[in-house]
């Protein structure tokens, strides 16, 4: 039986990042309306996060020698939470600062450390993460693409990657890729290579969405010449790396806030039009406790992460709860607002709204499907 | 009922709003070629009685129009403005020519302004019927200030008139209840999302069963994976749902729909709309998120449906409300007022 | 790809009986409270099975000649949603009249039928199913009771069956249990036996539920001796009969109706506490809307019936989604009174309440779990 | 939180409250015996100050004896009387022996009668607390004329004294909010129920996990079918959830609940109790409706103590209507309002 997550605080010196990142916000984002801000962590604005990497707030919880600020978890937490709750447009370094980073500082080799993290520190290197391809979804044993050794020393990589993030606006992705072996041998032979996507033989296809975004790509590897230290981590090992990346993915606090900023322009809304009624009562309020007991719950998390423990399935149960929460919530306001059509809405929180209610379900496809993540508790239940 | 009627209707529809043609008009622009074709067909006076030159059919006769339009993504106010002919003609008014949308709430008639929040499709109209108080407004959407009111592909729109603006039938004989102006435009609506929701299900639920025995994933398609089977499942129930509360919504003895079974439609459609898309996405994963792929334009569509004239909530708590004012049981009240077959 | 069904109308002489169903209900059901009523087809009134016998109503859709009336599915479906809605206690009669007697219309000898019908018309003769055993749930080809056939002829039966409603109470049981091979063999060599459960060697244990009711049985078979004729239809073809009951069994409207005394309680306090809140009215509009809906698809299967075909995939979907339903009523009845902690409820909507929430579960167990629907609505979805 | 006192709460319930005394108590015996077992314990008192002969314990130190009794399905109000006596010290009165029942809504004082309805465990109660208007009355349960609210196994009973029964306590005094006495009753009822809820479904959890490891169908356990993981995997959410809702609804410095805090754990709790009980029944199939497997009491004290003292419809509305008339941002009602971790 797995056991329940314990209440944990945010210690104060962490907590008392909190006004100043406010304060940067406030000044960042002024007049940004809430339906881009509702983009948050699929906003893209390098310079925004230039300015992010000039606070120290880029690798805030990487050692110092390597630029970063040291700091613990719930520091992290705290900038997180603000961050995805002003719906800062985050999406630039945002993976490079959550998944890339840690996995380079816990596979890689010195120089690669030296070379790559001081770099997303300072907002120069943004990272994508090349996973799927047009084959396999969640299915990653399957995938095709590969990387020969090359007689020179180095990989030859062919293949492709598609629903890459921001891959026509990274300078690296991180693939994985078959460097021995066939899809056969399911996970065996899978390596984490990093790409320098401005090489020759790599050609990107921004795909546009539903939103009228191109946030993601479609990537093609034609005979790209990657250097020896182009790999990352062991050779063979790249399924287990993937794993341990996506735990870093799936425990963060951007599993809770992806419709925050509708939640605070529903209830500016609310608060200016004198708006009291029974179904916006109940409705706020539930949104606002479950979103109260799932960041407690995330909290939890940080410090089993802080305590250095790996908290893969306490992750997996709050980032699908969170996720669930997440896509409930413009359901939930939906049918708040539509309980009185005769009351004019303003146009900034329908705009919001929708594009939440359309982008909604891309929330549960990001780091596993609902299927994996269920799954993985199910393991944990010890039913499989 | 897959009458002549309905099979013409289908296949025009079909044929006549290829995806270029409702990307067009989602950019703004109305798509003229595609509306006058319609316009020849005769279609669109369906509901308009023969002696006012129309087809004379009942309100039962259009579904299959009606749920076509929904399968399709059609956004421009195509079903509204059949309602809005025979309405206009009932009123002893010739209707203007071009889609016509429908404001059955959040109009306000002001000493300067005339406002109409949020009308659906109100950017691809040319005419806007609304309901300002006891009496009913017939308004050129092209003279308004128009502002658009949702994002990426939406044609809803806050309009702006100078007081005065439009035809003005005053309707306020009207006996009170159902038979109100504002009363009969929002069942009006009502009945034609609930038709459109059902439509863009149907297609929906074919789009997503037909991808899931296509896509592979670990070495199957998806659609032999227990737990991607329960889901379909359930949308197919939905779909079913749906298309039966469509059905009621549309039985009449005369182009009118009835209040109480349009509210009926359009709750249990509203419900059952987010349910479906939800699953839809999920099956579909990345590709469904992607505009060049078929299903975002329905699920697009059945959002926009679902919160157009009030959602669920609001219809819901209308029969709600009416079933506490009347005396007869929980299950006559269903036998009587929230059913109906039309021979 | 699945048809959607199409409105169907009771014609007007099936709905001519409406009347004179309520006035013999109104009689019989005087002073019955709602928490007793809510167990209709759970409650167990041999003397009223017989009063309705009396009046005709057993056997409605049986042929004339073996003491039916002859009647449409569509005088069935009105007498099954007067009885239902107004909670009477049908469950002695029920399965018989449900069941039991299209089976053996179906499948049973001339002399089956002329002994058996005209009894279960009278009420004379009640029936209980028995499917599950104690290892195996929905998994009928597990099935370990078995009859081997004697030199004298007839069966000699042994084993046990479990879940059995109302078998410490019936007269008769149709038992499916194995004739020939073993369970290795699935669904083959299963067959159909009519169990006289007064025979020696029956013995039967009643069940307490959690509501304190003994609705079903333990059942016993030690060497019970049964004439040849016991066997009803084909040697063998035990499974294929099953399943053509199972859709007589989903079909009917008590897949809709099983909440219908407390959503009537409840309206009758609403109405006389004059309370028309928001949560109320859209709770019950809610309410009323879908039951409006699934009762129009239920009368489009039974239209299906009255032409003769086995719309075994439409009665899933509408069972699936009625129990659903039925389930979720009490939880919106309860959210909507626990909307006003303050307001007295009476007791007898409370009691009614409780043991609806309580026994709500056990809608989706009879005839078929809530996986086991789904499965054959995939299955109609092409889906396997 | 494992403390010693934890530990040694939960071994004392698990032991003395067994399947027969609780079966005795839902017959309306008072189990006189285990009752006087944890008198002799102390626990009782562990709220009520060290200088009043207590143990002077924090609210947050008893959770695990509040979470035990929950996933035994003690029905009677043993939580409850800790919360009692503590209130009861606090207003400068010595507590009286036995269980003490909380009636914090649905009470009135009238001229001629005290009437207490659907007050939850009343039948196992020898004392009533109970807010009447501003003031609180202590009442004794078994001087009143008793009416079981529910069917069978159910506790709560409808109560009714003469006017003028009992000892008032006048609370008028009190501030507004939170702080007055119907408001603080309220909050302990609520975080009892939380924190009951939240140990009912952890057992609840244990018992399906287990059941669905061992039940064998179709060849193998029903544990390995994704249909049935995936159920038990959202039954494990909403118990994580539950859990942490509760932890939150005991977050205080001293005895007494923090009114949102304990409007949040009932809120959350109350939605997942019956999500946790449908899906624990229906992975258990016709066993899990038997009288005698240990699921049913744990089901059906999930959805008492979800409808005792308002469902989570009332606290969410409280919830929201307090977010609304504040001026903070929501994550910063989240985090100011409704989260708190006492070291």
């Amino acid at each position: 039986m797995i056991e329940t997550l314990e209440l944990a605080a945010i210690p104060a010196e962490d907590e008392a990042l909190r006004p100043e990142i406010r304060g940067f916000l406030a000044e960042k984002l002024r007049g940004l309306p809430a339906d881009r801000r509702a983009r948050s962590w699929l906003g893209f604005d390098a310079e925004f996060s230039r300015a992010l990497a000039g606070r120290g707030w880029l690798g805030l919880t990487l050692p110092a020698e390597y630029g970063g600020a040291g700091r613990s978890q719930f520091a992290r937490f705290v900038l997180s939470e603000e961050l995805l709750a002003a719906g800062a447009p985050v999406s630039a370094h945002w993976i490079a600062d959550r998944q890339s980073a840690p996995l380079i500082l816990k596979y890689g080799t010195e120089s690669q450390r030296g070379f790559y993290l001081p770099r997303i520190c300072r907002a120069e290197a943004f990272f994508c993460i090349g996973m799927s391809e047009p084959n396999s979804g969640s299915d990653l044993a399957s995938i095709r693409s590969n990387a020969q050794p090359r007689e020179a020393g180095g990989w030859l990589l062919n293949g492709s990657k598609i629903w890459t993030t921001n891959a026509h606006r990274s300078h690296y992705m991180i693939a994985l890729v078959r460097t021995s072996g066939s899809p056969a041998d399911r996970h065996q032979g899978l390596s984490q290579l990093i790409v320098d996507l401005s090489l020759p033989g790599v050609s990107i296809r921004p795909i546009t969405d539903l939103a009228g975004d191109a946030h993601f790509s479609e990537v093609f590897f034609d005979n790209v010449e990657l250097a020896a230290d182009a790999l990352i981590g062991q050779e063979g090992n790249g399924w287990q790396q993937v794993n341990a990346e996506l735990a870093f993915e799936r425990s963060g606090p951007e599993r809770l806030y992806s419709s925050m900023v509708l939640v605070q322009c529903w209830l500016d809304y609310c608060r200016g039009a004198k708006i009291d009624d029974d179904a916006t009562r109940t409705a706020l309020g539930a949104i606002l406790a479950h979103l109260s007991t799932l960041r407690a719950m995330s909290l939890a998390v940080a410090r089993k992460l802080a305590q250095g423990q790996s908290p893969a399935l306490e992750a997996a149960l709050v980032k699908d709860m969170g996720t669930e929460l997440e896509q409930r919530i413009p359901d939930l306001i939906a049918q708040a607002l539509g309980r009185f059509p005769d009351r004019p809405v303003p146009s900034e929180l329908l705009r919001t709204l929708a594009y939440l209610e359309q982008m909604g379900p891309s929330f549960s496809l990001r780091g596993g499907t609902r299927e994996i993540l269920r799954g993985i508790i199910a393991r944990g239940l010890g039913l499989r | 009922m897959d009458s002549l009627f309905g099979d013409a209707a289908r296949r025009l529809l079909a044929e006549t709003f290829a995806p270029q043609v409702l990307d067009m008009a989602e950019r703004g622009e109305l798509p003229g070629q595609a509306w006058q074709t319609v316009e020849e067909s005769g279609f669109l006076d369906a509901l308009v009685p023969e002696q006012s030159g129309g087809a004379g059919l009942r309100l039962p006769d259009v579904l299959p129009l009606a749920l076509e339009a929904g399968a399709c993504g059609i956004g421009m106010p195509l079903v509204q403005t059949l309602l809005a002919r025979a309405w206009l003609d009932a009123a002893g008014q010739a209707h203007p020519d071009g889609p016509i949308a429908l404001a059955a709430f959040g109009v306000a008639a002001g000493d300067e302004h005339i406002e109409a929040r949020a009308v659906p499709g109100a950017l691809a109209a040319q005419w806007v019927l609304a309901a300002a108080g006891d009496d009913v407004l017939l308004l050129s959407a092209q003279d308004a200030v128009r502002t658009r009111t949702e994002g990426h592909g939406n044609l809803d729109a806050d309009l702006r008139w100078p007081a005065g603006a439009g035809t003005r039938f005053s309707c306020s004989g009207a006996a009170s209840g159902a038979d109100k102006a504002g009363a009969i435009l929002a069942a009006m609506q009502a009945a034609a999302c609930s038709a459109l929701m059902a439509g863009a299900m149907q297609r929906v639920l074919v789009l997503t069963t037909e991808y899931a025995g296509q896509r592979t994933q670990f070495g199957k398609p998806i659609g032999r994976f227990q737990a991607i089977q329960q889901q379909l499942s359930v949308m197919a129930e939905y779909v079913w749902d749906a298309h039966m509360a469509a059905q009621l919504a549309f039985q009449s003895e005369g182009w009118r729909p009835q209040l109480m079974l349009a509210a009926l439609g359009k709750a249990r459609t509203s419900s059952a709309a987010p349910i479906v898309a939800d699953i839809a996405h999920a099956v579909h994963g990345a590709i469904g998120i992607t505009e060049e792929y078929a299903l975002q334009r329905c699920t697009r569509r059945l959002r926009e449906w679902r919160r157009a004239a009030g959602a669920e909530t609001y219809w819901a708590g209308l029969i709600g409300a009416d079933a506490l004012a009347a005396e007869c049981s929980a299950l006559d009240y269903i036998r009587q007022s929230l059913s109906a077959v039309i021979a």
